[in-house]
């Protein structure tokens, strides 16, 4: 274990700054990219069923 | 053997993709988890403290699997293109699309994490590292091609040229890489590297093929979740996407 | 052949007719040339510096000035069908194209750059280096730029997005041509800078119309 | 002889046509009609092998024209509803360039006989920019007289023409059919031509 305390793991030997900026920043990206990828399939999702529903709505009427 | 052949170009149909896709991303993305917490305990707790670089050195664990990342995608999209060019095939399009966003995050992480690993060792930001710029370059590609493929409305039109970029830019990566390398030896000398850090110890290595394997399943998660996308996108009138389960109701 | 004649030969005499296009980008090239001493400051030794990385990014910029010209017109008029009608192969005509552009583009800034050289107080022998490299990197400019205006041909914001496409690959051509000019002048010899830039335009005389060609049918699908 | 069996072509996600089918033999014409936007330049663009078809066959003398694609482009000259003029140069100097991209180089002297006959003459070395519309048809339509193509493809040939003009294009197109020529064109307008000749309604 290379750490004594919680302090000590998040100082990084005073590269703390540079260290953390990295790992959450690439967190930060892969999170957004995923919410993004998921938005992007819900919503094509959302708006093809609603076409879908009101072509099965217009073909009852006819 | 032809029976397996057939098979292939069954896949090869967004109207089967789909489904596949559907099922193979969970697994992917589950995979990506696992990697993810053993190459971050492998980066964190075992690897030890460098003795010239401290603590900082922990940035490559990142740094270079993105950067492996990010060239390997875009190889990867080059491939696709190929497939598009010779078969015809609608699916390698779609694929290539789905990867190049992914693969320009890469290379942003690279250029990000390279700039914080650059301040307190080399005390610049930016320093014109041959792989750095090369990097940089890859990431205009990536641009390039993201740039092309969204202002041309027709799709089939737009991954037709994508293509043609994506071929163009693989062919040119590996000049423009032995260019700006040639480039920087003359003008600064031979810099440090990032990945030729002093003592490469071996759960070094370890470590930054664990976090490569994780960005890797992470990719293909994410690109698989995203074709699923462009699928439903493109095929929107026909009567495979209509029959789906989670368009009823 | 004939083909490959004829369209070289109309293309240099719509060039002729329209010389204010020409003349525009080599002004261009001189005016930016010029406006770096002027940022930067008179110095000598520190101009003689930047020279070629400044007289080889001016060329650069002004070889993709009429790159957005390169396939629009005949595009618009119906010409481009006409040459993928044509019996003689469409990657003939394109590099005929290509050829009339690097005539009219291209070997003006090679012949106009010792003259913008002097005002950086470059040597003869540099200046001789300079015009070489240029001769062998000019036509890779117009070769690697006929792919980006085939691939834009006709998109909304066509140019811009040509130079995002191009620039990134214009990059071992502006690093080995201005390299050339700067290794001769640090005693070094320009011999590997333009053998490299050679071989690039080799590759690129090969790789590039077929490249254009295949973006070329895309767009007129 | 072309042959087309079953042709479809798409735009975007539309069907412009489906199961097109006809054939054009020795001597014969074919007119092609139908609304705006029904797909007649489409349908000649692909007959001429510029866009792809959505489905079905072309046939070229019984073998898919996939198949004999540059024998094809030798026997057939295609012009596009595009004038395929250059303003800057000269009615002369755009006869000869468009012949000799076609692959059959014109002798100046044949050039000038041919702008002639089209009614162009003491025109011929004036830079297009200063002739009419219907003058720069003309210099188009000049190409049809030095042609040895056997089939023509012509997308709205009649447009911006004047009386005179279009019996003279009509007269052309006539010798060429008489030469055992094919010929497929849109128009609007009712044609008279001699040989057999039928026409296909686009569209509903």
């Amino acid at each position: 274990m290379n750490w004594g305390s919680t302090s000590e793991f998040f100082a990084m030997g005073g590269y703390g700054l540079y260290v953390w900026g990295s790992f959450g920043v690439t967190a930060a990206a892969l999170l957004i990219e995923t919410l993004l990828v998921r938005k992007r399939f819900s919503d094509t999702r959302r708006t093809l069923r609603r076409e879908l529903a009101a072509d099965r709505d217009s073909q009852d009427q006819s | 053997m032809s029976q397996r052949f057939v098979n292939w170009f069954k896949f090869a149909s967004p109207a089967s993709f789909y489904p596949l896709a559907g099922k193979a991303w969970p697994w992917f993305a589950a995979l990506a988890a696992a990697f993810c917490a053993a190459g971050l305990w492998l980066s964190f707790f075992v690897a030890p403290t460098d003795f010239q670089q401290g603590e900082g050195y922990r940035i490559i664990f990142i740094h270079v699997p993105a950067s492996w990342m990010s060239m390997f995608i875009y190889c990867v999209m080059a491939f696709w293109a190929a497939i598009g060019i010779t078969f015809n095939t609608r699916l390698s399009g779609m694929m290539s699309s789905a990867l190049a966003p992914t693969g320009a995050l890469f290379a942003f992480i690279s250029l990000w994490t390279g700039a914080l690993w650059g301040k307190p060792m080399w005390g610049a930001w930016w320093v014109w590292d041959a792989r750095l710029t090369s990097e940089l370059i890859l990431f205009f590609l990536y641009v390039g091609y993201i740039a092309l493929t969204a202002a041309i409305d027709d799709p089939r039109r737009a991954d037709k040229a994508g293509a043609i970029v994506a071929l163009v830019g693989v062919v040119n990566v590996p000049i423009i890489y032995f260019s700006v390398k040639w480039w920087n030896t003359l003008h600064q000398g031979a810099s440090v590297s990032l990945t030729k850090a002093p003592s490469m110890a071996t759960t070094m290595l370890w470590g930054m093929l664990i976090m490569a394997l994780a960005f890797w399943m992470y990719s293909i998660a994410v690109a698989l979740y995203r074709v699923r996308a462009i699928i439903l996108e493109r095929e929107r009138h026909t009567t495979w996407v209509a029959e789906l389960p989670e368009m009823q109701q | 052949m004939s083909a490959f004649i004829a369209i070289v030969r109309r293309d240099l005499l719509l060039a002729a007719r329209r010389k204010s296009e020409v003349f525009t980008a080599l002004f261009f090239f001189m005016i930016v040339v010029s406006l770096f001493p002027l940022g930067i400051g008179p110095e000598t030794a520190l101009l003689r510096r930047i020279a070629p990385g400044v007289l080889w990014v001016a060329a650069l910029l002004a070889a993709m000035l009429s790159l957005n010209r390169l396939f629009a017109a005949d595009h618009q008029d119906g010409t481009l069908e006409q040459m993928a009608l044509s019996p003689t192969p469409l990657a003939l005509l394109v590099s005929g194209k290509v050829l009339a552009h690097w005539l009219t583009a291209g070997l003006p800034l090679v012949l106009l750059a010792p003259v913008l050289g002097l005002q950086f107080d470059l040597s003869a022998r540099a200046l001789g280096v300079l015009m070489l490299s240029l001769l062998l990197g000019t036509p890779l400019l117009s070769l690697i730029g006929a792919i980006g205006a085939a691939l834009t041909l006709g998109l909304r914001g066509g140019g811009v997005l040509l130079s995002l496409l191009v620039l990134p690959l214009y990059i071992p051509a502006l690093i080995f041509g201005a390299g050339a000019v700067e290794a001769d002048m640090a005693g070094l010899g320009a011999g590997g800078h333009l053998s490299l830039l050679g071989a690039l335009l080799a590759l690129g005389v090969f790789f590039a119309p077929w490249a254009a060609t295949a973006a070329l049918r895309i767009a007129l699908e | 002889m072309l042959r087309v069996h079953g042709l479809a072509c798409d735009r975007g996600d539309r069907r412009l046509f489906s199961d097109v089918d006809f054939s054009v033999a020795t001597g014969e014409w074919l007119q092609i009609e139908g609304a705006n936007g029904a797909g007649k330049t489409s349908l000649l663009r692909i007959l001429a092998g510029l866009a792809p078809a959505a489905g079905g066959q072309i046939e070229w003398d019984n073998q898919p024209v996939s198949k004999v694609r540059d024998e094809f482009h030798a026997r057939l000259l295609y012009l596009g509803h595009a004038a395929t003029i250059k303003d800057d140069l000269s009615a002369l100097e755009n006869l000869q360039t468009a012949a000799a991209v076609a692959g059959s180089p014109l002798e100046e002297s044949v050039a000038l006989l041919a702008l002639r006959r089209i009614g162009l003459k003491g025109r011929e070395d004036l830079p297009s920019r200063v002739l009419s519309q219907g003058q720069k048809r003309r210099v188009a339509l000049a190409r049809l007289l030095c042609s040895q193509a056997r089939l023509w493809i012509l997308d709205e040939p009649f447009v911006a023409l004047d009386v005179a003009a279009v019996d003279l294009l009509c007269g052309i197109l006539d010798e060429h059919l008489a030469r055992g020529g094919m010929l497929l064109f849109t128009s609007h307008q009712a044609v008279h031509l001699a040989g057999t000749g039928s026409s296909l309604r686009l569209g509903k």
